[in-house]
C-alpha cells in the first residue's frame, strides 16, 4: 500500500525528542522513564493495550500536561512547563479520540478557527471588516476549501458538526488540525470507531497529508494492520513504560511485545 | 441579440474568438468548485483553449486525430472539445458512467489515441482495460486527487497541458501556427463523433459535421430567442446529443454562460442556485422532481396540505391555458391563481431552480400527460421537442401558444418530415449527420439517398399539423388477433403513475397483453411508511401482496382508458407482475439513457414471459446480477402474477393503422 | 503609611483594646452566617437533587414569610397559619415539578437557572397581589419566638444577646441537624443522594425522579420558610428580603454547591467576615462593604482553590 | 414562501461569506431599518421615549451580554454595573469638558467600562460557570458601592444623583431637559445600528469564532493555539464596552439623569434575561430579547385593563403591575419550555421554513 522509498525523507533529522519523561497523578504512574524520538517527515506509531499511557505521552508532547520528571526537546528547544497554546504556536496539532469539535460551528467554521494562528489582522480591522481583515479572511477561506476538498467534504460544508456522524466529526477534527499547517500532527486514534470505508478513507488522507505537505504524523491506533501498512516506526509502551521500540516488522517479531499486546489483543 | 453565425465563423474555435472578441467580459464558464461558483469569461475561455490546443498537439494530438472525452460536465471538460476541435481533431464525449468493457470498446471503435478524463475513476477505467488499447497514447486527468503517484509518462493532468501550453504560446511562431490550424478548419470538417447506445445493438458513431451542429443550435437559439445573458446548467451526460447541442453548441453560438455543478449528487442544490434560465432534461428529470414533491407534501402538516391540492388542482384547470394567453379564463379563476402563484406556484418554481426560466423543453421519450401540464400549469414554461442525434437534437418542436401534452410539436424551422408508407416518420434539415462512423451499411440503410434519415419511430400528424409519436416503427406488433399491439404506449400510460418506474409490455404474435412492471422505489416506500406496510427489500416490497393491490388500480385503470381508444382496446393487459428487480444499465437492462432493451429482457426473463402466457400464478426466478463495482450475484425470488378483467371494448371503426 | 497603619494596625488595636466589642460582632455574624447557611441549604437541597441553581429560593424566603404573616392578618390562628404555609410550599413544589422541571428536564443548567428566574418573576407578582407590596411585622409572639435582650458582661464590657438571635441559632441548627439526620439515614434521604450520582440509581431505590423533585422542593420550600421567620423578625418582611438570596452565592462558592456541612461552613465564614469587615474596615472606606465583602471573600478564595472548599480537585481530560 | 434563492449564487468568497447572503433578507433589513428612522417623525413622544429608545437601549447592553455570555460563553451578573460606570464616566468627561460633542463621550466612556469589565474578567481564567457568576456579582456589588460612596463621580451632587446638562449635536439639544424626544431616538438609533453592525463583523470574523471556541470547548481551544486569557478578556472588554454606552444612553438620552440604583442586581439580571429569551449568541436575538422583556409588559399594562373593562372590572395600577410581573414570569417559562434556544432559533427556523415552502424540509 506504501511506496517503501521515501526520497524527500532526511532519517537522521529528530524534530522531537522523548527523554525518560515520567508523569505522576498523585500516586498513579501514568508514564515512566519514557524515551523515544520522532523524525522529521516519518509517520511514528505509538501503540500498547489499554492504560499503557498512550494519549498521556501526547498530552504531554503538547503542553496539555507536565511531565514531572524529564525532558521534552521539540525543534532543539526545551520544553518542560509549557502551555497547550504555545505548543500550538510552535507547530504541533492534535486531534483527539472522543473528538473535541466545536459542536455548535458549521464544518468550514471549525476548519477556519484553525487558522486564526495565521491570522494577523488587527482588531479595529476586525471591527470593520475591511481592508486587511476581510482580504485575510478570504484568503483563509481559501485554504480551508482546499482542505474541505481535500477532505471530501463539501457537501457538509455548512452543517454544525454536532449533527454529523461520528466518522465525519474525525475528519472535520483532522481538517482543522491541517489547517494548523503543523510540523507535528498528533493524532489519538485516528480511526476509532470507523467503518472499514471510513478507516481506508483515513488511512490514504494521513499518508497524502504526510508526503503531499512533507507533515510529520505521530499516531496512536489499535488497528495493529493500520499501524503496520502506514507507520514507518513505532513506539511501544506498556503500564507508562517502553518496551519497544523501531520499524513495523521489527516490533513485529519483538518477543515482549507479542507478550504484552499481540498476544493479549489477538 | 439573436445568434447568426457569421459566414467565415463556420467552425466552434472561430465562433470562440469571436465571442472573446463581442463578449470579452461575459461569463462563459461556471463550476461549483471549492464552495463557490468559479467563473471564467469568455476571454478567459479562449485564452485557456488556445493554450490547451498548443499543448495538445505538444501531445502529439493532430488534424484528423481523435481524443475520448470521458465525465461528468466539467468545464476542462468542454474546453477539451473545443481545443480539439481548433486544431482539427474530433473529439469523442463518452458517457462517464459506461462500465470499463463498454467504454473499451468506444475507444476501441473509435481509435482514439488520447483520452481527457475528469478524475482517478475514469483513469483507473481506462487503465483497467489498456490492453485492449493499444492505440491510446496519452491520458490527460482534470482532478489530480488520489493520481500524484501514477506513473506519469502517460499521464498528464489537463491543468499542466494548458501551462505548457501558454508557455508555448509566447512564441510568435506558434502563434501563427495556431492561427493557421483555426483558419484550416471548415464547416464541412467532422465536427464530433456522438455514440448513441443504441436499444439494440453496439453503440454507433454518429458523425456529425460543423455545419450541421450549428445550423441546429441555430435553430433552437432563434426559436427561443437565445442569447449572452441566458443561463444553462449542464448536468446531463456530455456524450448525449443534447447536452452537446445545448450546453456545447448553443452556448457558444448566443455566448450563453454554462453552469457545472459540483456533483452528481449536489444537483438538486446547484440547480437552484443557479436558477437556469434554458433548461432541457428528459422526461424522468421532471418525473423524479414531481415525485419528490409529493412525497415530501405528504409529510406536511394537514393544513399545508390542504392548501397545496387546493391550489394545484385549481391551477390544474386553469393554469394552462392562463400560460397559453387563454383570454377565456375569467378574473377570479386568474385571482385565485395568482393567490396560488404567491403561495405556491413560485415558491414550488423557486425550489426547483426555475424561478428564471424562460424556457424548458423536455425530450427523449415521451413524457407524462400529467406531469407535462404539472409543471406548464404553475407556470414553467416547459415544452417537448421530438429529436435524434442524427438530427443533431432537432426534428419538431412546440411553438408557443401552441402546446399539447400528447404532441411533440410542429417540424422545427427548416426541418422537412414525410410520413413513410409504414407510419414512419422520415426527416430531413441542415442538421442530420454525415454518416455512421466506420459502418457503411448501417448508414445507407438510415439515409435515403435524397438525405431524408429514417427515424424509426413510428407517428402521424394530427389535424393541427402537430406531430404524434407513437412508438418505435419497428415495435408496433399485432397480437394473434391482429389488434394493434403498441408497447410504447401502453407502457408509458402506466409509467405515468409515480409508483411505476418501469414498464415492459409483450403481446406481438400472442393472445393477449402480459407486463413486467418496475416499481419506484421512492414512490412507493414513501407509501409503505404512510401505510404501515414493513418489508426489508425491494424484493419483498415489490412481492407485497399490498403492492401488487395499488398495481392492479392503475393498471386497471390503463385498461379502461385503452379500452375508450378504439384502436387500442384489443390491448389492454391480460396479466402483469412486478419484477423482483429493478431494471438496471449495470445488467444490460436499460440503455445508459435509461431507456428499455426490450429484446435484451426477453431474453434474460423468458421464464417469467413464459409464465406470463401458460397460465401459472407464480414463478421461481434466479437472476445474475452486477453490483456497483463490477461484481457479479444472483438473486432468487418467487414472481407471482396477476390476471385482470378487460373492459368491454367500445364498437367503432375497425382497427386501422396507426399512423396515417 | 497611614492608610497602611489605619488598614492593618488600627482595627487589630481596636480588637485588643475593647475584646467584648469584638465578641459582639462576632455573635452577630454567627447569627447571620447561620442564617446564610439556612438559605443556601435550600440551594443545596435543590442543587444536589435535580442540578437546578434555585434562583427563586430567595423569593420563596419571602413568599413563605409573607403567605405566613398574610394568614394571620385575615385571622387565621398561628399555628394553623404556619400549617397552612406548609401546605402551601407542598402545592408550589408540586407545580413547580409539573410545570417548571418536567417540560424542562435535560435542558443546559442556564436554562433551568432561567426558568427559575421566571417562577421569581412569578411569585413576586403572586405575592403583592395577594398580600399587598408593603413591608409586614413577622408575628414573633404569635409564634412563641422569644423577645428581649440579655446583656452578659463578658470580657470588660457589656456584650447583648438578643432572644431572637439566640433562638435562630437554634432552630436552625436543629434543621440543619434533621436535615442531615434525613439525608443519611432515611430511605428518601439516600434516595436523594442517590439521584445527586446517577438518576438510574434513584430509580432503583424505588422512588421515581418526579417524585424526587417535589420532595426536595419541598423541603427547600419548608427551609426557607424557617429562614423566613427568623429573618422576617429581625428586619421584617419585605421583597428586599430576596437579595440576602444573593448573598447564598458566596456561600455556596465556599462550601461547595453539594455539600451540606459546607453551607454551614461557608454560611458562617460569609457572616462572621462580613460583620467584622464591615465593623472594622468599613469606616476606612466609607461604610456599607458588607454589600460586596462577602463576594470579593468567594471571589479570593476562588482564586486560591477555584473547587470550593469540599469540592474534589478537578483533573482536566480531554 | 419569500425567497427566490434561485439564481442567487455566490461567485466569489467575499460575496459568500456575507451576512445576509439572500437579497430577500437585504432588502427585508433595509425596510426595517428605513421604518425605523421613519418613526422617528411618525411616532408619539410615548412610543419614541416610553417604548423605542428603552427598547434599543435595552438591545444594545443586551448585544454586550450576549458577546460575553453566548459567544464567550462566559456568565456574567454585573452588566448593570458596567452599564453604570459607563453612565459615570460620562457624566464626568461630559461636564470635564463640555465643549466636546457628548456622542464623542458616549462612545468613550465605553472604554472605561471595557478596562473595568476586563479587569473583573481576570479571574476568568480559573474560574467557570456559575463560579464565575461570583467573580461578576462582586463587580455588580462593588461597582454599585463605589457609585454610592464616590461623591467625586457626581461631582460632589448633593442629591447624589446623576443629571443631564444640555447638550447639542449640530445646535439641537439631545442631551437635556431640552432635548425632544425625536433628537434623542435618533441619536440613539443611529449608535445602535452603528454599533451593531460592528458587532456583527467581530463575531463573523476571526475573533467570534475563537470566542466561540472558547465557549464550546475551551481546551481544545487552546490546543489548537487560542490564548484562552486574552480571548476571554477581549470578550469581557468588548461586552463591557456596549453596556457602557448602552449605560450611557440610558442615563442621558432616555432617563435624563438617575439615581445609583438603576444599576443594580435587578438590572443586571434583567438584561441576561432578554439574552436568554432572545437566543444565546445571536445578535438578532439581542433585539426580540429586548421586545419581548421590555415591550410585553408596557403592552400588558395597555390591553390588561382595555380586556378586564367589558367585565365591568376596574383594577388600579398597582394590581397591574402586579399581574404584569406574574405574566412576564410565565412567559418566561414558557418561551423557555417552548423553544429553549431563544426567538432567534424560532426565527431561524420561521425563516427556514420560508425558504423550503411549500415543503416540510
Amino acid at each position: 500500500m506504501r511506496p517503501p522509498l521515501q526520497p524527500n525523507r532526511d532519517t537522521d533529522n529528530t524534530l522531537l525528542a522523548v527523554e525518560n519523561v515520567s508523569l505522576r497523578f498523585g500516586g498513579v504512574k501514568a508514564l515512566t522513564g519514557v524515551s523515544f524520538d520522532i523524525r522529521k517527515g516519518e509517520i511514528r506509531a505509538i501503540i500498547g493495550p489499554n492504560g499503557a499511557g498512550k494519549t498521556s505521552m501526547l498530552n504531554c508532547i503538547n503542553g496539555f500536561y507536565h511531565p514531572t520528571d524529564g525532558r521534552i526537546i521539540f525543534k532543539g528547544e526545551m520544553r518542560r512547563k509549557m502551555r497547550p497554546h504555545v505548543a500550538a504556536r510552535g507547530g504541533i496539532a492534535r486531534t483527539f479520540q472522543n473528538v473535541a469539535l466545536f459542536k455548535s460551528m458549521s464544518t468550514l467554521d471549525n476548519i477556519m478557527v484553525g487558522r486564526s494562528l495565521k491570522m494577523k489582522a488587527g482588531f479595529f480591522w476586525q471591527l470593520l471588516r475591511y481592508g486587511p481583515a476581510i482580504e485575510e479572511e478570504v484568503a483563509h477561506r481559501k485554504v480551508v476549501e482546499d482542505i474541505i476538498d481535500f477532505l471530501q467534504i463539501p457537501h457538509i460544508r455548512r452543517t454544525p458538526v454536532g449533527r454529523l456522524p461520528y466518522g465525519l466529526q474525525k475528519r472535520v477534527e483532522l481538517g482543522r488540525a491541517l489547517a494548523m499547517e503543523p510540523d507535528l500532527l498528533l493524532l489519538d486514534e485516528p480511526m476509532a470507531g470507523m467503518n472499514l470505508e471510513e478507516k481506508e478513507d483515513m488511512a490514504r488522507f494521513i499518508i497524502e497529508v504526510n508526503q503531499q505537505f512533507g507533515t510529520t504524523v505521530a499516531l496512536i491506533e489499535h488497528d495493529m494492520s493500520v499501524v503496520m501498512d502506514l507507520s514507518d516506526r513505532v513506539v511501544v509502551l506498556e503500564y507508562g513504560r517502553k518496551i519497544a521500540d523501531g520499524t513495523p516488522e521489527q516490533v513485529k517479531s519483538d518477543a515482549r511485545v507479542i507478550d504484552a499486546y499481540l498476544g493479549v489483543a489477538h | 441579440m439573436t445568434a447568426t453565425a457569421d459566414s467565415r465563423e463556420d467552425t466552434f474555435p472561430k465562433l470562440i474568438v469571436s465571442n472573446a472578441r463581442i463578449r470579452p467580459h461575459r461569463t462563459a464558464f461556471r463550476h461549483k468548485d471549492l464552495g463557490i461558483w468559479q467563473s471564467w469569461t469568455w476571454a478567459e475561455v479562449h485564452h485557456i483553449v488556445r493554450a490547451y490546443a498548443v499543448g495538445l498537439l505538444d501531445l502529439g494530438l493532430t488534424r484528423g486525430g481523435r481524443i475520448a472525452v470521458i465525465g461528468h460536465n466539467r468545464p476542462r471538460l468542454y474546453w477539451t472539445i473545443m481545443a480539439a476541435q481548433w486544431i482539427g481533431a474530433t473529439p469523442i464525449p463518452v458517457y462517464a458512467d459506461s462500465v470499463a468493457d463498454e467504454m473499451a470498446y468506444v475507444l476501441a471503435h473509435a481509435e482514439v489515441t488520447h483520452a481527457a478524463v475528469q478524475d482517478q475513476e475514469q483513469v483507473d477505467k481506462l487503465l483497467s482495460v489498456a490492453s485492449r488499447l493499444p492505440q491510446l497514447e496519452h491520458i490527460l486527468y482534470d482532478e489530480v486527487r488520489g493520481l500524484r503517484d501514477y506513473d506519469h509518462h502517460r499521464l498528464h493532468s489537463i491543468e499542466t497541458v494548458i501551462q505548457g501550453g501558454s508557455e508555448q504560446l509566447r512564441s510568435p511562431a506558434r502563434q501563427a501556427a495556431l492561427q493557421a490550424e483555426l483558419e484550416k478548419g471548415k464547416g464541412s470538417d467532422l465536427a464530433v463523433i456522438l455514440y448513441t447506445s443504441g436499444t439494440t445493438g453496439r453503440p454507433k458513431g454518429v458523425m456529425l459535421t460543423f455545419e450541421s451542429v450549428i445550423a441546429a443550435a441555430e435553430i433552437g437559439c432563434n426559436f427561443d430567442k437565445l442569447n449572452e445573458t441566458d443561463e444553462i446548467i449542464a448536468y446531463l451526460p456530455i456524450a448525449w446529443v443534447g447536452d452537446h447541442i445545448f450546453s456545447y453548441a448553443q452556448a457558444i453560438l448566443s455566448g450563453l454562460c454554462v453552469n457545472c455543478p459540483e456533483s452528481p449528487e449536489t444537483i438538486a442544490d446547484d440547480r437552484r442556485e443557479v436558477g437556469a434560465t434554458y433548461i432541457f432534461a428528459p422526461p424522468r428529470v421532471f418525473e423524479s422532481m414531481l415525485t419528490l414533491t409529493m412525497v415530501r407534501m405528504e409529510d406536511a402538516s394537514a393544513l399545508k396540505k390542504r392548501m397545496f391540492t387546493f391550489f394545484i388542482d385549481h391551477a390544474t384547470k386553469v393554469g394552462e391555458r392562463i400560460l397559453n394567453g387563454d383570454v377565456q379564463v375569467g378574473w377570479w379563476d386568474r385571482a385565485i391563481w395568482h393567490l396560488g402563484n404567491v403561495l405556491v406556484y413560485a415558491p414550488l418554481r423557486n425550489r426547483y431552480g426555475m424561478t428564471r426560466l424562460k424556457v424548458g423543453y423536455t425530450a427523449g421519450e415521451a413524457i407524462g400527460p400529467e406531469i407535462f401540464r404539472f409543471y406548464r400549469s404553475i407556470g414553467v414554461n416547459l415544452k417537448q421537442l421530438y429529436g435524434q442525434t442524427e438530427a443533431s437534437v432537432y426534428i419538431t418542436m412546440q411553438p408557443d401558444g401552441e402546446i399539447h401534452a400528447d404532441t411533440v410539436g410542429k417540424p422545427a424551422p427548416r426541418v422537412e418530415i414525410r410520413i413513410a408508407e409504414n407510419g414512419e416518420v422520415l426527416y430531413r434539415s441542415p442538421g442530420v449527420f454525415l454518416g455512421y462512423y466506420k459502418d457503411d451499411e448501417k448508414t445507407a440503410e438510415t439515409k435515403t439517398p435524397d438525405g431524408f434519415v429514417h427515424s424509426g419511430d413510428a407517428g402521424f400528424f394530427d389535424a393541427a399539423g402537430h406531430l404524434k409519436i407513437i412508438d418505435r416503427a419497428n415495435d408496433v406488433g399485432r397480437l394473434q388477433d391482429g389488434s394493434l399491439f403498441p408497447p410504447k404506449y401502453i407502457e408509458n400510460k402506466l409509467k405515468f403513475y409515480p409508483n411505476v418506474k418501469e414498464v415492459v409490455c409483450f403481446g406481438s404474435e400472442r393472445d393477449y397483453v402480459g407486463c413486467f412492471i418496475n416499481i419506484d422505489l421512492v414512490a412507493v416506500s414513501s407509501w409503505a411508511e404512510r401505510t404501515g406496510v414493513t418489508y426489508a427489500s425491494y424484493q419483498e416490497l415489490a412481492g407485497h401482496p399490498l403492492v401488487y393491490d395499488m398495481i392492479e388500480r392503475h393498471v386497471d385503470e390503463v385498461n379502461r382508458s385503452l379500452a375508450g381508444e378504439p384502436r387500442m382496446g384489443g390491448a389492454q393487459i391480460k396479466r402483469f407482475l412486478i419484477l423482483h428487480k429493478e431494471l438496471d444499465a449495470d445488467d444490460g437492462e436499460l440503455t445508459r439513457t435509461q431507456k428499455v432493451r426490450r429484446g435484451f429482457i426477453a431474453e434474460r426473463y423468458a421464464d417469467l414471459i413464459q409464465a406470463l402466457y401458460d397460465g401459472s400464478q407464480e414463478k421461481m426466478v434466479t437472476t445474475e446480477i452486477t453490483f456497483e463495482d463490477g461484481r457479479k450475484g444472483t438473486i432468487s425470488a418467487r414472481v407471482k402474477i396477476r390476471d385482470m378483467t378487460l373492459h368491454s371494448v367500445e364498437s367503432g371503426p375497425a382497427l386501422r393503422e396507426a399512423a396515417e | 503609611m497611614d492608610i497602611l497603619y489605619k488598614a492593618f494596625v488600627e482595627p487589630f488595636l481596636f480588637m485588643s483594646e475593647a475584646p467584648d466589642l469584638l465578641l459582639q460582632t462576632l455573635w452577630e455574624g454567627l447569627v447571620s452566617g447561620v442564617l446564610y447557611a439556612l438559605i443556601a441549604l435550600g440551594f443545596v437541597l435543590i442543587f444536589k437533587a435535580s442540578g437546578v441553581f434555585n434562583f427563586a429560593q430567595g423569593i420563596m424566603v419571602v413568599f413563605a414569610a409573607l403567605t405566613l404573616v398574610g394568614l394571620y392578618e385575615k385571622g387565621v390562628p398561628a399555628l394553623l397559619a404556619l400549617l397552612l404555609t406548609a401546605g402551601v410550599m407542598l402545592l408550589l413544589a408540586i407545580a413547580v415539578e409539573r410545570i417548571v422541571l418536567r417540560p424542562l428536564v435535560n435542558q443546559p443548567d442556564i436554562i433551568l437557572f432561567m426558568a427559575t428566574f421566571g417562577l421569581t418573576y412569578f411569585l413576586v407578582g403572586l405575592g403583592e397581589l395577594v398580600f399587598g407590596g408593603s413591608p409586614k411585622e413577622m408575628i414573633a409572639d404569635a409564634l412563641y419566638l422569644p423577645q428581649g435582650t440579655t446583656e452578659l458582661t463578658l470580657l470588660g464590657g457589656p456584650v447583648r444577646f438578643q432572644h431572637l438571635d439566640i433562638a435562630a441559632a437554634v432552630i436552625a441548627s436543629i434543621i440543619i441537624a434533621a436535615l442531615a439526620v434525613f439525608f443519611s439515614r432515611t430511605r428518601i434521604g439516600r434516595a436523594l443522594r442517590a439521584v445527586a450520582d446517577s438518576h438510574k440509581a434513584a430509580l432503583s431505590v424505588g422512588i421515581s425522579l418526579n417524585q424526587i423533585w417535589v420532595i426536595v422542593w419541598f423541603a427547600a420550600g419548608i427551609v426557607a420558610l424557617v429562614a423566613g421567620i427568623m429573618w422576617g423578625a429581625r428586619s421584617g418582611v419585605s421583597f428586599s428580603l430576596q437579595i440576602i438570596a444573593l448573598k447564598a452565592l458566596p456561600v455556596l462558592i465556599l462550601g461547595g454547591f453539594t455539600s451540606v456541612p459546607g453551607a454551614i461552613i461557608g454560611g458562617l465564614i460569609v457572616g462572621v467576615g462580613e460583620k467584622v469587615g464591615e465593623f472594622y474596615w468599613g469606616p476606612l472606606v466609607g461604610g456599607g462593604i458588607d454589600t460586596w465583602l462577602a463576594y470579593v471573600i468567594a471571589l479570593l478564595f476562588l482564586l486560591y482553590r477555584p473547587q470550593g472548599l469540599f469540592g474534589e480537585r478537578i483533573i482536566e481530560r480531554i | 414562501m419569500l425567497y427566490r434563492e434561485a439564481g442567487q449564487f455566490k461567485t466569489t468568497y467575499f460575496s459568500d461569506m456575507a451576512v445576509f447572503r439572500l437579497r430577500e433578507d437585504r432588502t427585508g433589513l433595509a425596510v426595517v431599518v428605513v421604518a425605523a428612522y421613519g418613526l422617528a417623525f411618525v411616532g408619539t413622544d410615548f412610543l419614541l421615549q416610553a417604548v423605542l429608545i428603552p427598547f434599543l437601549v435595552f438591545s444594545l447592553a443586551a448585544i454586550g451580554l450576549n458577546i460575553l455570555t453566548g459567544y464567550a460563553g462566559q456568565l456574567s451578573l454585573g452588566t448593570g454595573a458596567f452599564m453604570g460606570v459607563g453612565a459615570y464616566s460620562c457624566y464626568k468627561l461630559m461636564t470635564a469638558f463640555p465643549d466636546v460633542n457628548v456622542i464623542i463621550w458616549i462612545l468613550v466612556s465605553g472604554l472605561f467600562s471595557a478596562a473595568v469589565g476586563a479587569l473583573f474578567g481576570l479571574p476568568s481564567l480559573r474560574i467557570k460557570g456559575f463560579y464565575l457568576a461570583v467573580a461578576t456579582l462582586a463587580a455588580q456589588f462593588f461597582l454599585q458601592w463605589c457609585f454610592i460612596r464616590v461623591p467625586w463621580l457626581v461631582n460632589y451632587n448633593v442629591s447624589g444623583a446623576l443629571d443631564a446638562p444640555l447638550r447639542t449635536v449640530f445646535s439641537i439639544p439631545v442631551v437635556g431637559a431640552t432635548a425632544t424626544s425625536q433628537a434623542r431616538y435618533i441619536v440613539v438609533l443611529t449608535l445602535v445600528i452603528a454599533l451593531t453592525w460592528l458587532a456583527s463583523n467581530l463575531v463573523r470574523g476571526r475573533i467570534g469564532r475563537m470566542w466561540i471556541a472558547v465557549r464550546d470547548m475551551d481546551l481544545a481551544a487552546e490546543l489548537i493555539g487560542i490564548r484562552p486569557l486574552q480571548t476571554k478578556l477581549l470578550a469581557f472588554a468588548v461586552s463591557s464596552y456596549y453596556c457602557g454606552v448602552a449605560g450611557a444612553l440610558m442615563v442621558f438620552l432616555w432617563y435624563g439623569g438617575a439615581e445609583y440604583d438603576v444599576f443594580n442586581i435587578n438590572q443586571s439580571f434583567f438584561i441576561l434575561f432578554m439574552v436568554i429569551i432572545g437566543g444565546l449568541g445571536s445578535l438578532i436575538g439581542s433585539f426580540f430579547g429586548a421586545a419581548l422583556i421590555f415591550i410585553m409588559p408596557i403592552l400588558l399594562g395597555i390591553i390588561l385593563p382595555a380586556l378586564l373593562v367589558p367585565f365591568g372590572l376596574s383594577i388600579g395600577a398597582e394590581t397591574i403591575e402586579h399581574l404584569r410581573f406574574m405574566i412576564v414570569g410565565a412567559l418566561i417559562i414558557f418561551f423557555l419550555i417552548v423553544e429553549p434556544h431563544g426567538l432567534a432559533r424560532l426565527w431561524q427556523i420561521g425563516k427556514q421554513k420560508l425558504l423550503v415552502w411549500p415543503f416540510p424540509y
